[in-house]
C-alpha cells in the first residue's frame, strides 16, 4: 500500500532482518506480555536485539559496531514502530551509547560502550530542565568542580526508563557551558510514573551526587554540542518509529474496514471512511517524506541549525501524523478500537508517548520556526 | 420536604443547589476524568437520595424533583460548575422515565422508589457483538416458556454491568419479523442463573464496560414492559431520552474547565497560540451551549425534538475531543502520563479526559450513522443504497 | 431544512413582508442587473426599502421610525442576506441614522433624519484609522476646535459607498475623545475601490476640511459610546446577512447535489459529499445560535463590553461559517461553481466582502478573549 | 546553439536560467494571480522561443531542451523563484508530448515546431457539459462523410479558447461501443466553420474559460491522431502528463511566498499567531515538495507512476488554498477588493489568489474522485456501487 522507493542493498537488508526478528520474537501478544511486566519491556527480547547489533548500528566498526549510518536508524526504527516494541533502543544505543561514544576518551569508554552494546544493562540519559525544554540551553541538573570531585544538585524530568537503569548519562550545567557525566548504577529518582504504553520514565534528583572526575564524558568544550547530536538523532528515531506505528495502525484499520460489515456492506465500502482513510494516507506519505529528507540531511553531515530543523521539522510532521491517525483509527474501528484488547491499543498508546517524547509537535514547529524564519528562509 | 422548586426564583434555586453541592459532594467525586463506581459514588448518591434529589426530572408522584426544563437545565448546571463526576444513572436517566411512560402500574410502584434511593443499579442489555449501531441487527431470543421467557443471547458495550443489580435487554421474540418488529424489552436481575459478566477493559486502562453473556436466563413474563414484538417503541424511546442526554454540553464545558485550569496555572494564557486556541475552543463551546438552550426552548413552547437534534451530539462530543487533543498538546511531556499529574499546582488528567472523550463519537450513534441520518432526515439528500 | 424556533409576531410578520419583497424586486437576476451599475447597488430599490421603513426600524415612532428592537434588526437583514441585496441599508440605516438619531440633539437632527429615512440620499460612516481596527480607539481622522469652526484632518479606510454618498458622519479624534461631526455632500475620496460583490469602499482624506460647529453631531463626552454602540449595532446586522447568505448558498447546494447526476447518480447520494454537507449545516445553526444571542443581549440593554462580547462571537462565527460555506460550495458544485453565471457567486462574493467588513473573524475573536478571558470567565 | 544542458553542472545551469529570467522576464509577468493572456505573455513567450526554451522538456530533435528530470526540475524552479506566471502552454505541455508518442511522422514535422515557436496556440476540447470528471460519458460525435470526419458537440472550460489558433478534441466515433471504447482524437484549427466559441466569465471576473460549439465541424481524415477508435490511449496518456502536472508544489509554493511578502511588509511575523499559522503552512509546502522529489527520484530509477501519485495533486491543490485563505485572513477589509492592493509596500492581489487556487481541487479529476480511486486503487478498499 505505501510507496517504496528504491533504498540501498545493504538497508533493505537491514529491513527484512529487523522484521523477521519482529515478526518472530515481538508479535501482538508478545508485546502484551512484556508491557505488563514492571519493567515494560523483555530483558530477554532486548539482550536478542543487542546480538542482532542494533545497539552498535552508529558505532564504528574498530568500536564494535556497524559503521552505519542515519538512513540506517531511521528503516531500522520504522521497522522497530511496525512492531510497537518497547524496548529501550533509541534510549540506550542512541542518546547513551552515542554520548559515551562521541564525548568520551577516557578510560570509561571502552568498558561503558561494551557493557551498553552487549544488552546487559539499561542506561539512560538525564538532563531536561522542564516540559517542553528541546536542548542544551535547557538543561536541569547542574554541577561544580570541588577539588578532585564534581558536586551535582537540581533535578531532571522525563528521564526514560531511569527507574529501571543500571546507568545513566547526566548533562549538567557547568561554569563555562554543559558538561556530560557517567553514573554508575542506580540512579536517582524521585518520582517513577508509567506512560501510556506501559514504559516508564522519573525524575530524578542529583542534590547531594558526588561523582568522580574520571566521571567526566565530556568537558563543556563540547558537552552542548553532543548533548543536542544525540536529541536530535533521537529524535529521528522516534520519528521512525511513529512513522511505523502510523502506517501499521492504519494498515490494521483498512483490514478492518475491508471485514466488517455494517448495514448489509463492508464498513470500508461507505465513501465518507474511504475519503477519510485517504487523508490520513496522504499524511502518512508526507510524514515518509519528512523522515527521509531529515535522514539525508543528517547523513550529508549537515551543521546543528540545519540538521535541528530538518529533525524537528519530520518529528512534528510524524508526530501529529500518527496522533491523529491514531485518533481516527479508534474512531473507524467503532467500540472495539477503544478496549485494550484491540491491538490497535498497543499503537495508540505507543503513539501518545512518543509523540511528546523528546519534544511534541508545537515545540519543534517553533524550533524549526527559529530556525529557518529568523534567515528569511520560508520554505 | 415539599418544596415547590419551580415556583423558587432562579437565583436562590441555583443558590441552594450550590451550596448543597459544594458542602456535601466528596472531594473525589470532583474533575473526574473517569465515570465513577458504586464505591466511589455510593457516599454522594445516597446523600442525593436522602435530600430527594436522586431524580431531578421525575414527577414528584414517583419521588422525583418535578423539576420544569428552567430548573433542570439550572440544576444539572451547577452541577457541572462544580466539577461533579456522573454517578451511576442509567436507572435514573433512562429506565425511570421509560417506566414512567411505558410501564404496568405495579412495575412503577416496584421499581422507581428502588431507583430513586439507589437501592437497584441498572445496566443495559442494548448492544450486541458485531452489530454497533445497526439495532435492527438484534440477534438476542426470547422464546416464550409457560409462565416466563428463555433468553438466549450475548450483549455488549454494556456500561459497569459487573456492579449492577438489574439489566434491562431487549430481545427477539418473533424471529419471523422483519428487522425492527419482533423485538420485546425485558427487566431481569443480574442474579438470575445464566446471566455472566465479562469486564473489557479499555485503552484507558479502566473497566468501563462489559459484556453480558445471557444463557438460557428466565424471566417471569411480568417482567416485559410494554407490549410484547412492542419493544421498539421503547428502543426508539430510550433513543430519544440518550439523544437529549448525549446532546447537552456538559462534558464539553467541563473539559473546557479543566484545560482552563491547567492553563492558568502554568501561565499558559500569556503565549497568543494558546489564547487564540482557547478562544475558539470557548466559542465553540459557548455555541453549543446557545445551541442547546435553543434546543430546549423549543421544547419548553411546545415543540417536539426531530432528527436535526442529533447536531448536539455531534458537535458536543467532537468539541470535547478537540479539547482533549489541546490538553495534551499543552501538557507536552506529561500528556504521555497515566493518571493526574500536576500543572503549577493544578490537579490534571490530560491522558485520561482525552481517552474519556473517545466514545462520544462512538456509541449511542456513531458521529458517522448521526450525519447518515441527518443528510437524509434534514437535508434531503437522496439515499445512496449503502 | 433549518431549525425554527417560535419568533414573536411582529418579527415574523416583518421577515414575510421582507421576504415576499425581495422575492418579487430582488432575485437574482435583479442583483446581477444592480451591481454591474456604477452604483453597485439600485437606488429605486432602496427608496422602496425606505418606503417600507427599513431605513427606520430602529428609531423611535415618534421620529417617524418604526421602534422595533435588535432581535428585529437581526431577522430583516437575515433576509436581505438571503437576497444578496447589495443595497447599503445597514450602512445608512444603522452606522448613519444611528449615530444621529443617538447623538445629536441639535438643528441638524431632523432634517437628516428625515432624508437618511426617505431613501432620497445615501451616506456613510467615516472612522477607521487601519485595517482591523475595531472600534473608537483607533479613530483616523482628528479634529481640533478654531474659533467657531472645526478643522479636520486625516485619513479614514474602508468607508463603504463613500463615491456614491451625499452626506457623511466622520468620526474624529479631539482633545479629549472622539467626536462626530456630519459632512454634507460628496465625502473627500481619495481612493475608491470596487470591491468582490460589486459595491465600493473608498478610503477618504480630511487634510483641509473645514466644519461649521452646527456640523457636531457627538462631542468628546459621547461620541466613542455612540460609535462603538453604532458599529456593534451594524455587526449584528453583517453577522444576520452572512447567516442569510451562507443558509441560501448551502441550500442552492443541496439543490445541486440533488438534481446534478454523475456515474449514473445524484451526486448527493454521495456519502463523503453528504458528511460534508452536514458539518456545514451544524456550523450554520451554531452562526443562528450566536446571532440570536448577541440580539438578546443587546435587546436586554447589555453593558458595552457585555455587548462587545457577544457581537464580536457572532461576527466571528458567522463570517467564518459564511466564507467555509462559500468555499464548499464553489467545491460542492464542481465546475460550474466557479462561474460568474451561476447565482452561487453573487452569494460568495458578498460574503467574502461582509465576512471582512467592520471586522474579520480573527479581529472579533481577540476582541472577545480580551473582554472575557482577562475577567477570568471562559464560556 | 548545441549546449548539453544535461552536462552542465546544476549550479551553473541554475544561474544560466535565473540570470536570463531576470534580466528578460518582463515586470507584468511577474506575481501575477491570473493566468496570463497570449498578449501579455507574447514578448517573453517570443523570447524563450528565440533561445530555444520554450519547450524544456521534449527531445531535442523535435527542438526542445532535451532535459533529464534534474535539470528540468531545475529550469521549472528557478522560474518559479522569480516568480514567473504561466504562459499559454497547452500545445507544449499537453498536445506536443502526445504527439511525440503516437503520432504520425507527418503530424510530427507538421505540428511541433509550430508549437515550440508560439506560431500555434492550443486548447483542449476535453470536459462536456454536465460530464464533469466523468469522460466516459463523453457525448460529442464524429461520423464519417468521405475523406472528412464530421463533429458535432459541444466543449466546455476550454481554457483560453478565445485565443486558440487550434484545438484537440476528443470525439466518439463508434457509438455502439461501450464507453471509453470508441473514442478518437482530432485535431482542428480554430477557423474552421462549425466552430464557435463563447467566454465564461468566473468569479473572479475574468474570462479564463471556454465554451466550444461544434457544429457540423468538417476535418480532414488525417488530422486524428492514432488509430480511429483508439482515443482513449490519447485521453489516458494525457492524463498521465496532467497528473504529473497537476502535482507540482508550485502553485503551493507561489502563493506561499506572496503570503510571506505580505507579512514580512507589514510585520506580521511579529505575531505569534501568524508565525505558527505560517510555519505550519511552511511545512505542509516543504513535505509536498519532498513527496515530489521523491516520486521524481522515483520515476529516475525506473520506477512508473501509480495512482498514488494523485496525492500530489490533492495535497498540493489543498495547500494551495489554505495559504490563499490565510492570506484573505492576513489581508483582513482589504481582502474583499479586486485587484492587487498594498500592503505596506507589497504589491498583492489575495482575493485573486484565492479565486486562482480553486480550481485546483475540481479540474483534472476533481478531489473527491481522486479519492476514491486512491480508496479503491490503493488502499484496496471495497466499490461502493456509487
Amino acid at each position: 500500500m505505501f510507496t517504496s522507493i528504491a533504498e540501498p542493498e545493504h538497508r533493505r537488508q537491514l529491513r527484512d532482518s529487523a522484521a523477521d526478528f519482529l515478526r518472530r520474537r515481538c508479535d501482538a501478544k508478545a508485546v502484551r506480555a512484556a508491557i505488563e511486566t514492571v519493567d515494560g519491556f523483555s530483558r530477554e527480547r532486548w539482550k536478542a536485539m543487542a546480538d542482532l547489533g542494533w545497539t552498535a548500528l552508529l558505532l564504528p566498526e574498530k568500536a564494535g559496531g556497524l559503521g552505519l549510518g542515519f538512513g540506517d536508524v531511521a528503516a531500522l526504527h520504522h521497522e522497530v514502530g511496525k512492531a510497537a516494541a518497547p524496548e529501550p533502543l533509541a534510549v540506550v544505543s542512541l542518546l547513551v551509547a552515542q554520548a559515551v561514544a562521541r564525548g568520551c576518551e577516557g578510560a570509561l569508554r571502552e568498558p561503558v560502550l561494551n557493557r551498553l552494546a552487549s544488552g546487559d544493562v539499561i542506561a539512560t540519559l538525564a538532563w531536561q530542565a522542564a516540559p517542553g525544554a528541546l536542548g542544551s540551553d535547557r538543561v536541569g541538573p547542574h554541577a561544580v568542580r570541588s577539588g578532585s570531585s564534581w558536586r551535582l544538585a537540581g533535578r531532571a524530568l522525563f528521564a526514560p526508563f531511569a527507574a529501571r537503569a543500571d546507568g545513566l548519562v547526566v548533562a549538567a550545567r557547568v561554569a563555562s557551558g554543559v558538561a556530560l557525566f557517567w553514573l554508575d548504577g542506580a540512579p536517582p529518582v524521585l518520582e517513577d510514573r508509567r506512560l501510556a504504553d506501559g514504559s516508564t520514565q522519573a525524575s530524578l534528583s542529583f542534590d547531594g551526587v558526588h561523582l568522580g572526575t574520571d566521571a567526566l564524558i565530556a568537558g563543556p568544550e563540547s558537552g552542548a554540542d553532543i548533548l543536542d547530536g544525540v536529541l536530535d538523532t533521537a529524535r529521528l528515531a522516534a520519528s521512525a518509529e511513529l512513522l511505523g506505528l502510523a502506517e501499521r495502525a492504519f494498515a490494521m484499520t483498512m483490514e478492518h474496514l475491508k471485514t466488517r460489515r455494517q448495514f448489509g456492506a463492508p464498513i470500508g465500502s461507505f465513501q465518507a471512511l474511504q475519503h477519510r482513510a485517504v487523508d490520513h494516507y496522504i499524511r502518512i506519505e508526507l510524514a515518509r517524506s519528512a523522515l527521509e529528507r531529515a535522514a539525508r540531511v543528517m547523513d550529508c553531515g549537515a551543521a546543528a541549525a540545519e540538521r535541528g530543523a530538518e529533525v524537528s521539522a519530520a518529528k512534528a510532521r510524524c508526530g501529529d501524523t500518527a496522533r491523529d491517525v491514531a485518533r481516527d483509527c479508534i474512531q473507524m474501528h467503532g467500540a472495539i478500537g477503544y478496549t485494550a484488547e484491540c491491538d490497535l491499543s498497543l499503537y495508540v498508546n505507543r503513539i501518545l508517548v512518543l509523540s511528546t517524547w523528546l519534544g511534541a509537535a508545537r515545540a519543534h514547529r517553533d524550533r524549526w520556526a527559529a530556525l529557518r524564519l529568523r534567515s528569511g528562509e520560508a520554505a | 420536604m415539599n418544596i415547590d422548586y419551580n415556583a423558587m426564583d432562579e437565583r436562590a434555586f441555583r443558590e441552594m443547589v450550590r451550596d448543597f453541592v459544594w458542602r456535601e459532594c466528596p472531594p473525589g467525586m470532583i474533575h473526574q476524568a473517569r465515570r465513577m463506581r458504586w464505591r466511589e459514588a455510593k457516599d454522594w448518591c445516597l446523600k442525593l437520595a436522602a435530600k430527594g434529589w436522586s431524580a431531578p426530572a421525575w414527577p414528584v408522584e414517583h419521588g422525583g424533583m418535578g423539576l420544569n426544563i428552567d430548573k433542570l437545565i439550572a440544576f444539572q448546571d451547577e452541577f457541572d460548575r462544580a466539577g461533579v463526576a456522573r454517578h451511576p444513572d442509567i436507572g435514573l436517566s433512562m429506565l425511570g422515565p421509560l417506566l414512567i411512560r411505558f410501564g404496568s402500574a405495579q412495575q412503577k410502584a416496584h421499581y422507581l422508589p428502588r431507583i430513586a434511593a439507589f437501592e437497584d443499579l441498572w445496566c443495559q442489555g442494548y448492544s450486541e457483538p458485531g452489530a454497533g449501531s445497526d439495532l435492527a441487527a438484534l440477534r438476542t431470543s426470547a422464546t416464550s416458556d409457560g409462565d416466563h421467557w428463555v433468553i438466549d443471547g450475548q450483549k455488549i458495550w454494556t456500561t459497569l454491568a459487573q456492579e449492577a443489580t438489574d439489566i434491562f435487554i431487549l430481545a427477539r421474540t418473533d424471529p419471523q419479523a422483519r428487522k425492527q418488529a419482533g423485538i420485546s424489552f425485558f427487566l431481569a436481575r443480574m442474579n438470575t442463573p445464566g446471566i455472566t459478566v465479562r469486564p473489557i477493559r479499555t485503552l484507558a486502562g479502566d473497566e468501563e464496560f462489559c459484556e453480558v453473556f445471557l444463557d438460557q436466563v428466565r424471566i417471569p413474563k411480568h417482567n416485559i414492559v410494554g407490549a410484547v414484538n412492542g419493544g421498539w417503541t421503547m428502543a426508539k424511546a430510550l433513543l430519544g431520552f440518550e439523544r437529549l442526554l448525549h446532546g447537552s454540553p456538559k462534558l464539553a464545558q467541563m473539559v473546557l474547565l479543566r484545560l482552563e485550569a491547567m492553563a492558568r496555572a502554568t501561565g499558559r494564557f500569556a503565549d497568543p497560540v494558546f489564547v487564540e486556541m482557547f478562544t475558539r475552543l470557548s466559542l465553540d463551546v459557548a455555541d453549543l451551549a446557545a445551541t442547546y438552550a435553543r434546543f430546549a426552548d423549543g421544547l419548553k413552547s411546545g415543540l417536539s425534538l426531530g432528527p436535526e437534534v442529533s447536531i448536539l451530539k455531534i458537535w458536543g462530543a467532537e468539541t470535547a475531543q478537540r479539547i482533549t487533543e489541546a490538553m495534551l498538546d499543552m501538557a507536552e511531556e506529561q500528556g504521555a502520563s497515566r493518571g493526574a499529574g500536576d500543572f503549577g499546582g493544578a490537579q490534571v488528567d490530560p491522558l485520561g479526559h482525552y481517552f474519556l472523550s473517545r466514545p462520544g463519537t462512538i456509541y449511542g450513534g456513531s458521529s458517522e450513522i448521526q450525519r447518515n441520518i441527518l443528510a437524509k432526515a434534514v437535508l434531503g439528500l437522496p439515499s445512496s443504497s449503502l
